[in-house]
């Protein structure tokens, strides 16, 4: 299968514990948000504080764990907000 | 008919234009809602706030509330601010201004757009504590 | 610690000097209601509403509806003006300003301060119709 | 009995009708506001419209139907309010 890099923009916690707001991560073609959350934890160890809270989003909306992951979307990973 | 307004800035909030932006003879309520910063959380000092926003998908998210809350209640028109960046204590993080013919419906569907708000939209804060510590604040993870 | 205020007035409300008074360093939450003067009412057209003030008893009751609000949430501060004489469309009529650590106090007082305020205190309106005519308004009489 | 006068203060539509302010209701001395109400309707006939409405105050306060009068408290007689 096709290897693919998937870019994905973080945000408040996740960004500093990775220390970059936007990372890259190796993924297999056609693969998931499931799939992209078991790839961050691999390939970014540093995550691992917030394992189970991160919330991914595709596209400017939450995604479900089977949403099928392109290359042109815009991906984002995120802990739980709180705003107001 | 007003149009509604949402936006994410980096400057202080001016409560009375957000107000103003709702205000119509065809109302007789109006209700604002306004989130500020508060020194005491339970019994730890803060000194500022840092607000972080998502911005594209916090638009996209504010957007969703409105069209959920007029899809509820029969309001004239809604302006919705949420403020990022450095803030300290008492400043304004938000503002929420609904105005309705009767004032059932501003109370109610401004409870709701900011109860939604702080579940959905992505904006985070992180407290600066009195003690020189920062904290992100984040709902689930609050007990550890 | 903020002191509450009430009061009848003659003038325009200044309804960011209300709010101003209840802001404070120990609230995350402001909540401000309003009412304003609708043009129309019942399929009518309002060109303007004339207020009249029992303002001696009206003081007592606002007081009245200020302690009640304090036995029932935990508040920090909360304003009350509420004007009379002649005014023209969308003009402020009544505006009702409370504070609290947390959200659901300010929006649960504020709604009751409204409601209360229109079942007790002794002040009244008469509309004054777009045809010429003019009918003080009271709820139990309405019906005619 | 004595006969006492009790001033009555007249708010809105009342005040409108009755066209004044106060009116002066004669009364038994040690009356209560149940009969106030009657002492009203017969010699200010020109609130009947607003007969069974009326509300009557005591001192900045709503008074109870058996409340005794006196000549030194302020009594005020309106319709339901309508503010806000």
């Amino acid at each position: 299968m096709t290897v693919q890099q998937i870019q994905v923009r973080l945000f408040a916690r996740a960004r500093e514990l990775a220390n970059s707001d936007l990372i890259s991560v190796q993924v297999q073609e056609g693969t998931t948000v499931a799939r992209l959350r078991q790839a961050l934890a691999e390939q970014v160890p540093e995550l691992q504080p917030l394992s189970g809270q991160l919330l991914i989003a595709v596209d400017n909306a939450y995604a479900g764990e089977d949403q099928l992951l392109t290359e042109t979307q815009e991906v984002a990973c995120f802990p739980p907000v709180s705003g107001g | 008919m007003k149009t509604d307004s949402i936006s994410i800035t980096d400057q202080p909030i001016d409560y009375a234009a957000i107000t103003e932006q709702v205000r119509s003879n065809e109302c007789g309520a109006v209700v604002l809602f306004m989130g500020t910063v508060r020194e005491m959380t339970a019994g730890k000092q803060t000194v500022a706030l840092d607000y972080e926003a998502y911005p594209e998908m916090a638009d996209q998210m504010l957007q969703q509330l409105v069209d959920e809350a007029r899809d509820q209640w029969d309001v004239h028109a809604i302006s919705i601010e949420h403020r990022v960046g450095h803030l300290t204590l008492g400043e304004i993080s938000v503002a929420i201004a609904v105005s309705s013919a009767h004032r059932k419906e501003a109370f109610e569907a401004g409870r709701f757009l900011i109860d939604r708000l702080k579940e959905i939209v992505p904006i985070w804060k992180k407290e600066n504590w009195a003690d020189g510590t920062t904290e992100w604040v984040h709902p689930e993870i609050e007990a550890k």
